[in-house]
């Protein structure tokens, strides 16, 4: 039996309410592994605020606040102007975390803000690409053609119209210092940029993509497996831009988009019928342009 | 208490002449309040600003419909803007203009006096903003505030250059048309 | 020190007397020379602070969340849409128990647009877990704000205070405002030493989510926080006249009501205008007074109940409306007289809405009116003329 | 006198969630061939619930308290050593 002892208290604890197999809860302890004790996470309103902290219970080994769904930035904004006021600024570093929907959606504004003023804030963005905690509707970083509950497919149409929104060139447009992505497949990868934004000063972003087995239809021990072929079908390229050059992109060997979208339910409608291939063959074209984009090396 | 308007256009300093006869009119000793017209006007708009002056607390927070007093910065504004509005019988409106009163055809009633202020505020700040200049004036004719309580009012308001020549013309004007 | 300093940068020369280490806000008329005049005292070095520019208020009012969830002394101003638009943060703010000081300058809500004075904002915030204090004048606003974070930080509080201030009519007026000098602030307000704060030497987690199993207990804290708070304004207050010689206190403040069988109950600046209109009346010969409502919440009913057990007749002259509901301030009065033996007869008016000047005649006409029978929710000093036409 | 901060609702004690047996939820349970296993750590890594456990010498064990049967550990393992196995009740 393990119980609650000073000694087992880790940065990120079990305990949480995750989904089984949740690529999010995976990303979140790595990420604390690799920033260590001095940092005050602000966490937005969505899974991971809800799956780590119901009251009396918190997973979380380190300060942490969340206040609402679209104001993690602004919050992060005022910890740590709290903590230079105070003479406090060694103490920790602060970072703020959202979803894909707090980020890219109902929170961009003040994230755009607090990347203008130029604030010493490590910005993540877990992206499982969709509303999940409220139930898998769309966001501004569902995938084109993903089955959402507001984006379904139906007789007259085959999910989400729009292309994920390009939150990382946004980033790099407000001229940060340190943009990178990364995903739970590759830990390794995922703790050196990490480390690496741990560094910079100023704001930093880093994109997490985390498999969702409940949203995105998958099984709950194909979350990893999920995660690396989205990085190796070039839907979701990982790279760093380090003050607004593209510093380092992942080399992997190419694999057909019909690899990563067949094993999961928000896509299956596109292999019903000639329509549905029609748009794999558009995903397709999506992947080879950020291979190309990239400078991944596409192997034929 | 006397309630005094302040006529002028937006950017000529109204507001700041309001405060400063305020403030004059406490190192005086007396209860005073100023407020600006309440608007959304711009740069060269027509505005006005108000000051009550008493010896009791002012608690009164509407405007002033009834001034004792009127000051008109511009007189440009005389036919747009109705400047007499709500002037007591036989009240004071002083007009920054270098004609003589009789010249500019006014309703008669009041006490009209006049004074070049423009012209002085050139000669001796170099700059066409007539607003102390007719603080001096009014200062003068009325007793209302005293040449001591703006001295202080701007030495609080202003950098110790701009009070001097300030000064030199509230003097001039203090002097020329005093009772 | 006193001068004669225009209501808004009285206000930020009085906040920053209170040393905070955090300011975050937006601006918006009639708000705007806080910031300004706060943001200049800070650039001039008269003030250490981080002054924090944000993109809208509900960033501002996040960021001194933040900041205050984080150990700072935070403050942010405010009116109108702003404050609509940080009203999710305010109720966020009061539940997290976060003491920041807000200052609102209390402006008409749109549509149609309109910059000027009316209470519409604040009271529609008024639910949040604020503790709402309303100044009559500068002087009076001034000296609530050095109350605000001793009442705000008050270990038995914990809750973020709003100080209101009516737009333009106190904001851009200049009056002689007596400053108290910084040191005897300093012995008035100590640094602010939060009971929790975030930090990596005592890692919690704040926030936390509470469920149909913890929610209400939350709520039923607040409402008995609230049930005790009245003991520490009136304290602060005290403590404020014994240091600074003049009190500018109290949940309410009774003028000439000793024999009055009229009262006229108001807040704000609109206090002045009834006093000098109660003074006229009682040359004439009407026994008449005037009941400010000073602290909003937590709702003074004690002290309003006992002021009112007297009286013959109340008029409450407000300047917000609850549409399609009942006067806001006579709902609240009547509720708490309720159990009063002699309970007078309640009238309300809805005077000045968007800035309309309220004139000494306007107060005769509806207390003229009142004393012909009971008025709900009627207007005063309406142009009949424009009504009339405004569907032509 | 009542409880007027709420302070023990509102702020939680670092890892307090490990009161929280999510093992409960567990419908296959993974189960290790330690003959079979190289200690290589990749099941602890990438354990959603960070509940697998164990170092070079002892090799690596899930905490059954906390562990909700995903099966990724038994996935990502490169020999195989973890076999997901129906939870007798």
């Amino acid at each position: 039996m393990t119980t609650q002892t000073a000694e087992n208290v880790k940065l990120f604890n079990s305990g949480h309410t995750a989904c089984a197999g949740c690529g999010l809860a995976l990303a979140a302890r790595l990420v604390l592994q690799a920033t260590g004790p001095k940092v005050i996470v602000v966490n937005a309103t969505g899974c991971l605020e809800v799956f780590t902290t119901r009251s009396p219970q918190t997973a979380w080994g380190i300060p942490w606040i969340h206040s609402l769904f679209e104001n993690q930035a602004a919050v992060a904004t005022g910890v740590e102007a709290a903590l230079r006021a105070l003479g406090r600024g060694d103490e920790a570093r602060v970072i703020a975390w959202g979803g894909d929907g707090a980020s890219a959606d109902i929170g961009f504004g003040g994230i755009s803000g607090m990347w203008e003023r130029y604030d010493d804030v490590l910005y993540i963005c877990y992206d499982n690409e969709a509303y999940m905690n409220t139930g898998i509707q769309r966001s501004g970083l569902t995938p084109f053609k993903g089955h959402t509950s507001t984006s379904p497919a139906g007789k007259v149409s085959l999910g989400n119209m729009k292309q994920k929104k390009n939150i990382p060139a946004i980033a790099v447009a407000h001229g940060l210092p340190y943009v990178a992505t990364a995903t739970v497949a590759y830990p390794k990868d995922l703790e050196r940029k990490v480390k690496k934004a741990m560094e910079v000063r100023g704001p930093r972003y880093l994109q997490i993509l985390v498999p969702c087995p409940l949203g995105w239809g998958h099984a709950t021990s194909d979350t990893i497996s999920m995660s690396k072929l989205a990085v190796e079908t070039g839907l979701n390229p990982l790279f760093e831009y380090i003050d607004g050059k593209l510093a380092t992109a992942m080399t992997v060997k190419q694999k057909p988009v019909e690899e990563y979208l067949k094993p999961q339910s928000r896509f299956k409608h596109l292999f019903r019928d000639a329509a549905g291939a029609e748009q794999i063959k558009l995903i397709q074209e999506i992947a080879n342009s950020n291979f190309a984009k990239f400078k991944v090396e596409a192997v034929k | 208490m006397k309630e005094v308007r302040l006529h002028g256009r937006g950017g000529q300093g109204v507001v700041t002449a309001a405060e400063l006869m305020a403030s004059a009119a406490f190192f005086d000793g007396k209860e005073t309040q100023a407020f600006p017209t309440f608007g959304s006007e711009r740069m060269g708009a027509p505005v006005a600003s108000f000051v009550r002056i008493s010896e009791k607390k002012i608690r009164i927070r509407s405007q002033i419909y009834e001034p004792d007093y009127v000051i008109v910065q511009d007189p440009t504004l005389i036919g747009s803007v109705d400047v007499f509005a709500g002037l007591k019988q036989g009240g004071l409106i002083l007009i920054n203009t270098e004609k003589k009163p009789e010249e500019l055809k006014l309703k008669p009633g009041f006490n009209v006096k006049t004074i070049p202020a423009t012209k002085i505020a050139i000669e001796i700040l170099g700059r066409p903003i007539p607003n102390t200049v007719m603080l001096g004036a009014f200062a003068g004719l009325t007793g209302l505030v005293t040449m001591d309580g703006i001295k202080k009012a701007m030495q609080q308001r202003f950098k110790a250059e701009l009070v001097e020549k300030n000064m030199q013309a509230v003097e001039r004007t203090f002097s020329m048309l005093k009772n | 020190m006193k001068k004669v300093t225009e209501g808004l940068k009285a206000v930020a020369e009085s906040v920053a007397l209170c040393r905070p280490d955090v300011i975050s806000a937006y601006p918006i008329t009639p708000q705007t020379h806080i910031v300004e005049e706060l943001a200049q005292i800070v650039a001039d070095g008269k003030l250490k602070c981080e002054f924090i520019n944000v993109e809208s208020e509900f960033s501002a009012a996040s960021t001194v969340l933040g900041a205050s969830a984080a150990g700072a002394r935070a403050y942010t101003a405010t009116s109108s849409q702003g404050l609509l638009l940080m009203m999710e943060v305010l109720y966020n703010m009061a539940g997290m128990r976060l003491p920041v000081v807000i200052t609102d300058a209390n402006r008409a809500v749109s549509a149609p647009i309109n910059i000027w004075s009316d209470w519409q904002d604040a009271i529609t915030v008024r639910d949040a877990g604020l503790i709402m204090m309303y100044a009559e004048d500068n002087q009076d606003c001034c000296d609530m704000h050095y109350q605000a974070f001793k009442i705000a930080e008050d270990p038995e509080v914990q809750l973020p205070v709003m100080v209101n201030m009516d737009g333009f009519i106190l904001t851009h007026a200049f009056d002689p405002i007596d400053f108290p000098s910084q040191a005897d602030i300093d012995k008035y307000l100590p640094k602010f030493k939060p009971l929790d704060f975030l930090s990596a030497n005592n890692p919690r987690s704040f926030g936390l989510m509470g469920g149909p199993d913890r929610y209400l207990e939350t709520r039923y804290a607040m409402a008995e926080t609230f049930k005790s708070i009245t003991p520490v304004i009136l304290k602060a207050a005290d403590d404020f006249k014994k240091m600074f010689g003049r009190y500018s206190g109290g949940m309410i403040e009774e003028y000439r009501m000793e024999d009055a069988e009229t009262v006229l109950v108001s807040m704000g600046s609109t206090i002045s205008d009834l006093k000098e209109a109660v003074d006229t009346m009682r040359e004439k010969g009407k026994k008449i007074g005037v009941l400010k409502i000073r602290i909003l919440r937590p709702y003074p009913a004690a002290e309003i109940k006992q002021a009112l057990s007297r009286c013959k007749r109340v008029i409450c002259v407000e300047k917000a409306i609850s549409l399609g509901g009942p006067g806001i301030l006579a709902a609240e009065l009547k509720s708490a007289i309720y159990s009063n033996a002699n309970k007078p007869e309640v009238s309300n008016f809805i005077i000045g809405l968007g800035g309309r000047d309220v004139k000494q005649d306007h107060i005769f006409e509806l207390v003229e009116k009142a004393e012909k029978g009971v008025c709900e929710t009627e207007f005063i000093g309406l142009d009949m003329k424009l009504v009339e036409e405004m569907d032509k | 006198m009542v409880a007027k901060r709420a302070k023990n609702i509102l702020i939680g004690n670092p890892g307090t969630s490990l009161a929280n047996k999510t093992g409960s939820w567990r419908v296959f349970m993974p189960v290790y061939d330690k003959t079979k296993c190289t200690a290589c750590g990749m099941c602890s890594m990438m354990c959603p619930d960070g509940c697998v456990h164990g170092d070079k010498i002892k090799k690596y064990d899930p905490d059954y308290d906390y562990c909700k049967g995903c099966g990724v550990c038994a996935k990502v393992c490169p020999v195989k050593c973890i076999t997901m196995k129906e939870e007798q009740k």
